[in-house]
């Protein structure tokens, strides 16, 4: 009873959050908003005993992206006046519903072909943080260490794209 | 043992994009020495790669791996077409960077990170394995695009090729999770045993494997996913456009055909959905390329149209004996055509790219006799006229398609492939019916001139001698 | 001593053709080579035509493998259904060389290529090697045409390109299919003609690779109403790259048609035979109707070109083996007619700068040798008894009209139809009065006379000595028309008595 | 019921590509891609929880590690966007076209 | 029963080296100084005269022979040979040959003589010998040949002959559109022979295709094939021989040199039809319904050619229209299956009309090219030799007794109405009468009477004696020739039909020599009523009278010409144009144009829709996946 409602509840808050980031006009309201979804989502992880990603959610997603994010809207200082002419939002809003609308809607055919299942929590370490790096480094190590390089390439990319550079001869 | 010399020319690659990385901090060397370092690393890996190609095909350690990645002759072959291209596109890049003043030894770094992202996506066998592949080569080759910061034009193509890029991506992690869901695993061997024992037609199998291709096509750049191409390729600095055109497209196709051929069960469920995609694929393409006067954007469409091709061989391949020799000649053909056309454009182009449109190369064979007859060759292979590789190529995947019992697909390729000589002859009419401007001025070859010449040769030797099937 | 002697006169002309393109040598010397090769070429020609023994199968065979994974392999030959053409393509060709004396080195380089590609073409036993040199003879026209030809020449340069690539890759489909076709069927890769024509295919697929072949074909011969692409390109290109289109390379069209399509798809031919035919004699009045309207002599000959070809075609098409002789007989005599009266005008542009009709008369009593010689041609193109055209008309239309009464009839017409434009524009540009107003036209030169001298003489001799020729071909010929002893088994089956044969010939 | 959460995956994705469709602001694109991703993150770990086994939380993390390098590319682009032309309104980089 | 010899060859290879000779001399010495006449006269002249001797060694090796072996065959080599159909060149002398041969030969050597006079200082000399060699050789292959396709050799081989000689004045164009007209109107012709000759070999022709096989296997041709076989082959005669419908070529071949009228539209190549019909016979025996036709089309044009006769002023179109009646005539005896009397005719009417127009062109040359006989006039005292051989002409035209025309022309007025054709007997009868009329008309108002133009009669002069030297052996032969096949009613014995009889397949009504008298007489009479009327009216000279109604419709020869040209030669020109102008850029190449086109329009239209925001592209994106996912839904359940 609890788990249901905390989901409805969870629910309510990313869907309202995602709705924000699409709707509200400035980036920043936007940010905050998809900070809003982000955490919520992050409930709905613990609730489906995902203790690890839970944690990483709050820390790598609403801490470290969002907050990369935040800070570069600010560090730009967009105005009022520097944001796009969104005149026809609406209607593109309508149309782009219409569609979205089939995909969403095989999609969630799709779904509702599964057998259902309860999303009890489960107990016994699954999700926890020794059980998940278990599983880590054991089966799933080479995605793990490719993931270094793509790491790299993104900071050198970063560097090369934004940082300040001398210019070639 | 041997495992380790099939993920060596990886290794090398690697361990050279990070030593160029380091020494670009130093800030002490000239790009020109990146070039010949990267030219030796690429040139080591080339030759290491070759050596593992009569290697049987077999999952790469597997018990660390835990099979996530495998290497056959295909692979094998794709990886060492990547290295290739590389190399000759570093050679581009070397004289490119003659007359076009962005040059620093990160260039050469990204680039080979790029290639290490390709080489891996060769080798993926499992799904999100192949996404962090899949990114690290988008990642490096969307700062290639971009890097040169001053253009706008360059700015523009990073920003719609890493946005749209990006969508994609997202498509690809969804259908991941819904394979996933489906089959409770994502190595291509547990799809395949799932989707063998009546798992193709699950619900959740087809959303997934739907936004898997999806993201495949957008990256291949298929009709309706293509518009991006044209613009990134236009934008992108010439080598680039021909390191993405041919290098990104042989892995990408690598990493189809291995997931196709794969997990099998799911090319047959899927065969009706390829071919209107490579059907759309290719007149999309000709339609496109026919109205353009930019040569590099006319080069992006029939870029497009090349993968058309590509996915008729793909929807021709057998799960059960698939050796993907088609698609690999088809690549190496397509990769030395188009590769040649941009080595010629870049000391061609002048400086800072002035040279683009299709009026620019008026009168050229008048001017550079050579050198217009080298792009009159590499045309010619594009459009698949013999003795070019382009031709043996368009051969092959025929012959697959018609073995296939997909003779319409074939008809209609052939179609597309008489629609695509109107811009090919387009530009050798313009180079050769028409009298040169005043003041025809153009760089001087450079290294990339060797790379033209022996990429004609080649064109021409593979078109003779098909080794590779 | 004939071993490689194929490959020999296939890859000279190519070889030197590239070799000229990149060495730095003049125009006259690029000529000068040019005619050599081609020389030589002729005499290995003659040599191989004089040792070529008359019956069936192949000769001077060449078999190499080349791609093994799918039974593709570098093998020539020659038989009797590609000898005359064989011959058309090796004998006449040094005349191009000698006549006219003005053209750059990439022209005679281009020259040199197409020459090595055409014979290619016609000696290939495997269909893909065949297909390779189909597409590649088509490059150099398509230069020689863009660089070297008259004022509207790209539009007639991209037309033919295109055209007719998009016929030929409409076949390289078919030819897979062949040979996919013979691989379910056998087990085994090959596109070897000879073993692809034991293949019985069936169904919608054969039927459409049958008519992708026949695409194809048509538009090179060309078969109306493909024929579209003639008329620009004939006119536009230089006369020497003309007198290829019209004497060689279109027949290799009818060669492809009776080497590939024959053997392989008899049912659907059968089928399809009356279409085409009439397809055939439709081009052949239609081209001929064309052709009394023009004003410009090139391109009345094109269409004239265009008539000959339908009606030679044609003689594929009735599946018997007096109007596939004939067919065969005309592709090399109609390359001594019409491909020479291309010569002609080509010669007379030169010296007047001009090709209308109008602009000439009374040409015959200027420059009478070249009337002569013009006229002699010119009855041969429209079928003279005695000149090389007549033979190869009469075998064709008498074929037809075994085929099919009225088809036989309207085949009949090109007698007549011919006759008329050509007498017209003869009339009106080497009799009537000498027009004044233009510089005096001067007769053959020497060299000139010398070129033409063999032709006509090949002409007289073609009509009068056929035999020669037929006698060579006709054991292969006869294995192509299956159909044909079935006719006459019937014929003298079912007739009251034996046919009275009064003297025994000695065949 | 896991396919509540399916469901709930499937909205956000889909809000998240119409956010890609409709705005032209750049961040706010951006972040849309950003929603798809974690959209498809609830997926793994919806089906993780379905199937019992913890391979999804791996993948999710894999995915946020991947997200994390394209936000940083992605910011990086936005700073030379503004350089150039101090707007971030997608339509105004139109310069390649035709 | 038959016998080989190889001299056969050589009677048609003598004027054809003439002929290459002196085409090569002229063709090398025409732009330098002209060699002398007399070189080429002399070199032309060999050749017909050598070819001659060997006609009459020919004929008297034949005569030698039994009458059922007179068949003399030289191979000379196998033409061409494709399955079933086996093409000799060879050469087939027979009764009928061997007779068609002595006098084409003789007549062609005397106008090859004549000719040296008449074309004395012309600038191409050389060229018209070259020519009229040419044609004799063809001429000859025509005759000699054994085989119907050796034959056609022949046959198209005179139709180039015809053509070049006629444009020989080819500085005129209408002489040059004559030449066009006559070969075009040939072609024609031949398109039946080649049809008839097409069918003839699929229905007997794989047991040999040559006339003595052909023969032999004839009566396994199906009647209705027969029957086609003979009209199609019909077809071909007509054009050469100038019957309806396809005459119209002959009167304009007047344009050309009078020998050659002489020579070719008179005396050898018009009557090649006939010769053709006759060779047939064999074939025409067998389907009387084609035969009937043949002699109905034959009479036809009698009367038709009469008609046009009566009304011309020009001499050598009055000449003309004669030929193609008398050719009538042939074909009407011939149709009927009276295939000697047509072939005597044929014999006869080459001395006396090749007699006539050679005398009409010694009035030519001697009136300075005036050929209208309406400014001629009294030249009887000026030109006896010629007047009076041309007397004899005429009266062996007009069938007066016992000229030999009347013999041959009763033959087959006799013959016709032996065997019932009453209607052709009663219409020959009539154009018999007209004939006389327009002969004597020519020969009064040219020889008679008084001078016309003063100036022109007074320069007049008899023409050299090698240009009268053959009118008088013509002349000779016109007189006389009628005699050797003198039938039963006179005492003679038929000696030409009996000569001819092996070769052809002819029946002899054996009917009361009463009708035969009937016949006789009834030509006689027409002849007085002709030569009567021509006298009355114009013997004592007359003036160019006004051609009103049916005479003006006559003159202008029932406006045929103009209604060929308007319903067959400008539709022609004119669907060429329309070809041409219309069906080719815009019909036939429509499949050309109109894909080109919308490849174009496809093209911008794709170029527009790159439009280069990038949220379009994603809207790309988003809806084709919509679509796609639309129909992938359908198929899950």
């Amino acid at each position: 009873m609890n788990t249901e409602l905390l989901f409805n509840g969870f629910a309510i808050l990313a869907v309202l959050g995602a709705v924000g980031l699409v709707l509200f006009r400035h980036p920043m309201n936007g940010a905050m908003s998809l900070v809003v979804t982000m955490v919520a989502l992050a409930g709905l992880y613990a609730l489906l005993s995902a203790k690890l990603i839970f944690a990483l959610q709050l820390i790598v997603y609403a801490g470290a992206i969002m907050s990369l994010i935040l800070f570069i809207i600010m560090f730009l200082n967009l105005q009022e006046k520097d944001l796009p002419e969104e005149s026809g939002r609406w209607y593109y809003l309508l149309g782009g519903v219409v569609v979205i609308a089939p995909i969403a809607l095989f999609l969630i055919k799709i779904v509702k072909t599964l057998p259902g299942s309860e999303a009890t929590i489960v107990g016994g370490g699954f999700g926890g943080i020794k059980e998940v790096g278990l599983v880590l480094f054991q089966d799933w190590l080479l995605p793990f260490e490719i993931v270094s390089i793509l790491l790299l390439i993104a900071l050198v990319g970063a560097v090369v794209l934004a940082g300040k550079r001398r210019l070639g001869k | 043992m041997n495992d380790f010399l099939s993920l060596l020319p990886l290794l090398v690659t690697c361990c050279g994009a990070i030593v160029l990385m380091l020494l670009a901090a130093l800030e002490k060397y000239r790009p020109e020495s990146g070039a010949l370092l990267s030219l030796g690393f690429l040139a080591a890996a080339f030759f290491l790669q070759l050596s593992t190609l009569g290697e049987p095909a077999r999952p790469l350690f597997r018990e660390l791996f835990n099979g996530m990645a495998s290497t056959s002759g295909f692979s094998a072959a794709a990886g060492a077409i990547v290295l290739a291209c590389a190399f000759f596109t570093v050679m581009i890049t070397h004289t490119y960077f003659k007359e076009n003043s962005f040059a620093t030894l990160e260039f050469y770094a990204v680039l080979l990170f790029a290639v290490c992202g390709m080489l891996l996506l060769t080798l993926a066998s499992e799904l999100i394995c192949a996404f962090i592949a899949l990114e690290i080569m988008s990642l490096a080759v969307y700062v290639l695009v971009g890097f040169n910061r001053n253009s706008l034009r360059a700015t523009e193509a990073l920003f719609k090729y890493l946005l749209l890029g990006a969508f994609a991506g997202a498509f690809f992690t969804m259908g991941t999770a819904l394979v996933y869901g489906a089959a409770g695993s994502t190595r291509f061997y547990d799809i395949a045993v799932f989707t063998q024992s009546g798992g193709a037609s699950a619900p959740l199998m087809i959303g997934g494997v739907f936004f898997l291709l999806v993201a495949l096509l957008f990256k291949a750049a298929a009709f309706p996913f293509h518009a991006w191409v044209v613009d990134v390729y236009d934008g992108a600095s010439v080598p680039v456009t021909g390191f993405m055109a041919t290098a990104l497209k042989t892995a990408l196709f690598a990493l189809f055909a291995n997931f196709l051929a794969q997990s099998a069960g799911l090319h047959d469920k899927w065969i009706t959905f390829l071919f209107v995609i490579s059907v759309m694929t290719m007149f999309g393409g000709n339609l496109i390329a026919i109205g353009q006067d930019n040569l590099k954007r006319m080069l992006a469409a029939s870029g497009i149209v090349h993968s058309g091709y590509l996915l008729i061989a793909l929807v021709a391949i057998s799960a059960d004996q698939f050796s993907g020799s088609v698609i690999a000649y088809y690549l190496a053909a397509y990769g030395a055509g188009t590769l040649g056309m941009f080595a010629a454009l870049s000391y061609l182009g002048g400086k800072d790219e002035r040279r683009v449109s299709f009026e620019d190369f008026k009168g050229l064979a008048k001017v550079r006799p050579f050198s217009a007859a080298a792009i009159t060759v590499f045309l010619l292979s594009m459009a698949g006229i013999p003795p070019t590789a382009g031709f043996m190529g368009k051969f092959y995947v025929i012959t697959a398609a018609i073995n296939a019992d997909h003779i319409a697909l074939a008809v209609l390729g052939i179609v597309s492939s008489i629609l695509s000589m109107w811009y090919y002859l387009r530009l050798i009419v313009l180079m050769y019916f028409h009298e040169a401007e005043e003041g025809f001025d153009t760089g001087r070859c450079g290294w990339a001139g060797t790379g033209t010449a022996i990429l004609v040769a080649s064109v021409f030797v593979i078109g003779i001698y098909p080794i590779i099937i | 001593m004939f071993e490689y002697a194929l490959s020999f006169m296939i890859f000279l002309p190519i070889l030197a053709g590239l070799i000229l393109f990149v060495l730095p040598v003049g125009d006259r010397a690029a000529r000068g080579i040019g005619f050599a090769v081609s020389l030589v070429v002729l005499l290995l020609g003659i040599e191989l035509f004089l040792g070529f023994s008359g019956v069936g199968g192949m000769q001077y065979a060449e078999n190499r493998p080349w791609i093994e994974s799918l039974g593709i392999r570098y093998s020539l030959g020659v038989d009797g259904i590609s000898l005359l053409v064989l011959m058309a393509g090796a004998i006449l060709y040094p005349m191009v060389f000698t006549v006219f004396a003005t053209r750059r080195k990439g022209f005679y380089a281009n020259l040199l290529l197409t020459q090595g590609a055409m014979l290619g073409a016609v000696c290939a036993v495997d269909m893909v090697l065949f297909y390779i040199f189909w597409e590649i003879m088509l490059l150099p026209v398509f230069f020689m045409i863009g660089l070297y030809g008259g004022e509207k020449r790209l539009a007639a340069t991209l037309k033919i390109t295109l055209y007719t690539i998009s016929g030929s890759l409409l076949m390289l489909a078919a030819l897979v299919y062949v040979a996919v076709s013979y691989h379910q069927q056998f087990g085994k890769w090959t596109f070897d003609i000879v073993e692809l024509s034991n293949l019985q295919l069936g169904g919608g697929f054969a039927i459409l690779a049958f008519l992708m072949f026949m695409v194809a074909f048509a538009i090179k011969i060309p078969l109306f109403p493909f024929h579209t692409w003639l008329p620009d390109a004939y006119c536009e290109a230089p006369s020497s790259t003309t007198f290829v289109l019209s004497a060689i390379m279109a027949k290799i069209g009818v060669y492809g048609v009776i080497r590939f399509v024959v053997p392989i798809f008899e049912p659907e031919l059968a089928r399809f035979a009356v279409l085409l035919s009439l397809a055939g004699v439709a081009g052949m009045i239609y081209c001929g109707l064309a052709a009394i309207a023009q004003k410009d002599m090139k391109r009345m000959l094109a269409f004239s070109s265009a008539s000959h070809m339908g009606i030679i075609a044609l003689g594929v098409f009735c599946q018997n083996v007096q109007a596939l002789i004939g067919t065969l007989f005309q592709i090399a005599a109609h390359a001594t007619s019409t491909g020479v009266l291309f010569l002609f005008i080509g010669l007379m542009e030169e010296r007047r700068q001009s090709r209308e009709i109008a602009d000439f008369g009374g040409i015959a009593y200027r420059a009478p040798v070249f009337a002569t010689f013009f006229a002699i041609a010119m009855l041969a193109s429209v079928g003279l008894p005695g000149t090389s055209g007549f033979i190869g008309e009469f075998l064709i239309i008498l074929g037809a009209i075994e085929f099919s009464g009225f088809i036989g009839f309207l085949a009949g017409t090109s007698l007549v139809v011919g006759v008329c434009y050509m007498l017209w524009m003869f009339q009106r540009v080497f009799f009537e009065k000498p027009r004044e107003d233009c510089q005096p036209f001067t007769d053959l030169t020497l060299t000139e006379a010398l070129t033409f001298l063999p032709v006509m003489a090949l002409i007289l001799g073609m009509g009068i000595f056929p035999n020669a020729f037929i006698a060579k071909i006709e054991p292969t010929a006869q294995t192509y028309t299956p159909v044909q002893q079935a006719v006459v088994a019937e014929m003298t089956a079912t007739s009251p008595r034996p046919m009275v044969v009064l003297s025994e010939h000695k065949n | 019921m896991i396919q509540d959460y399916l469901v709930l995956s499937i909205v956000l994705f889909c809000l998240g590509m119409l956010g890609v469709i409709t705005r032209r602001n750049v961040f706010t694109v951006f972040m849309s891609v950003e929603l798809m991703l974690n959209a498809a993150n609830l997926a793994f770990i919806a089906f993780s929880r379905l199937h019992q086994t913890m391979d999804g939380h791996v993948l999710a993390m894999l995915v946020m590690a991947v997200a994390a390098a394209e936000a940083a590319l992605a910011l990086a682009v936005v700073i030379l966007l503004h350089k150039h032309k101090s707007r971030l309104d997608t339509n105004v980089f139109s310069l390649l076209k035709g | 029963m038959e016998h080989s010899v190889t001299y056969l060859g050589y009677i048609p290879l003598m004027p054809l080296l003439g002929a290459l000779v002196l085409g090569l001399l002229h063709l090398f010495t025409c732009r330098g100084k002209a060699l002398p006449e007399l070189l080429y006269g002399a070199l032309a002249c060999i050749g017909p005269l050598l070819s001659f001797v060997f006609a009459l060694v020919v004929f008297f090796h034949l005569k030698g022979l039994p009458a059922e072996e007179r068949f003399l065959v030289h191979n000379a080599f196998t033409w061409f040979a494709v399955g079933d159909l086996h093409v000799d060149m060879g050469f087939l002398a027979d009764p009928l040959s061997s007779l068609m041969l002595l006098f084409v030969t003789l007549i062609g050597s005397l106008i090859h003589i004549y000719s040296v006079g008449y074309m004395a200082g012309d600038e191409n000399f050389g060229k018209f010998f070259a020519y009229l060699n040419l044609f004799l050789g063809a001429m000859l292959i025509l005759v000699l040949a054994s085989g119907p396709v050796v034959m056609f050799v022949g046959w198209e081989g005179v139709g180039l002959c015809s053509y070049l000689l006629i444009s020989y004045y080819c500085k005129e164009t209408e002489n040059v559109i004559a030449g066009n007209k006559a070969f075009i109107v040939n072609r024609i012709g031949d398109l039946g022979f080649v049809l008839g000759m097409s069918l003839l070999f699929w229905a007997i022709g794989a047991g040999g295709f040559d006339y003595l096989s052909l023969k032999a296997n004839v009566d396994q041709i199906a009647p209705a094939t027969g029957i086609a076989i003979c009209l199609l082959l019909f077809v071909g005669a007509c054009g050469k021989s100038a019957q309806i419908p396809l005459y119209v070529w002959l009167p304009d071949a007047m344009a050309g040199p009078t020998p050659v009228s002489a020579l070719i539209h008179a005396a050898t190549m018009v009557t090649a039809g006939v010769y053709m019909v006759a060779r047939f016979s064999f074939l025409y025996a067998s389907h009387t319904a084609a035969g009937t036709v043949v002699a109905w089309v034959g009479i036809l044009t009698a009367l038709l050619a009469a008609i046009f006769g009566m009304f011309q002023k020009d001499i050598k179109k009055i000449l003309a229209y004669s030929t193609v009646s008398q050719l009538g005539y042939m074909f009407a005896g011939v149709g009927i299956a009276a295939y000697s009397a047509g072939i005597f005719h044929v014999f006869t009417h080459a001395f006396f009309k090749a007699l006539l127009f050679l005398g009409a062109g010694s009035v030519i040359y001697a009136l300075h090219h005036q050929q209208d006989i309406w400014k001629m006039g009294g030249l009887k005292s000026k030109l006896p030799k010629t007047y009076l051989t041309m007397m004899i002409g005429a009266f062996a035209l007009a069938g007066c007794p016992p000229f030999s025309g009347f013999f041959s022309k009763d033959e087959i007025l006799f013959s016709a109405l032996a065997t019932g054709h009453t209607g052709i007997w009663l219409i020959g009868v009539l154009v018999a009468g007209m004939t006389a009329y327009y002969t004597f008309r020519m020969i009064f108002l040219v020889f008679h009477g008084e001078p016309r133009d003063a100036e022109a009669h007074a320069h007049a002069h008899e023409p050299p004696a090698v240009m009268t030297l053959p009118l008088q052996i013509l002349a000779f032969g016109a007189l006389f020739a009628g005699f050797l096949n003198l039938p039963g009613v006179f005492g003679g014995s038929l000696k030409v039909s009996q000569w001819l009889a092996p070769s052809l397949v002819d029946h002899h009504p054996h009917v009361s020599v009463w009708l035969e008298l009937l016949a006789i007489l009834t030509s006689i009479a027409a002849f007085a009523i002709g030569i009567t009327l021509a006298h009355r009216k114009f013997g004592q000279g007359a003036q160019e009278p006004e051609f009103t109604g049916f005479a003006k419709f006559g003159y202008h020869k029932f406006y045929v010409d103009e209604l060929y040209n308007a319903v067959f030669v400008q539709p022609y020109k004119a669907f060429g144009g329309l070809i041409s102008r219309f069906f080719e850029p815009y019909v036939t190449d429509c499949h050309v144009r109109l894909s080109t086109w919308l490849y174009r329009k496809a093209g911008i239209a794709f170029k527009a829709l790159q439009v280069g925001y990038v949220r379009v592209y994603a809207i790309y994106m988003v809806i084709g996946l919509s679509l796609m996912s639309l129909f992938l839904s359908q198929t899950i359940n």
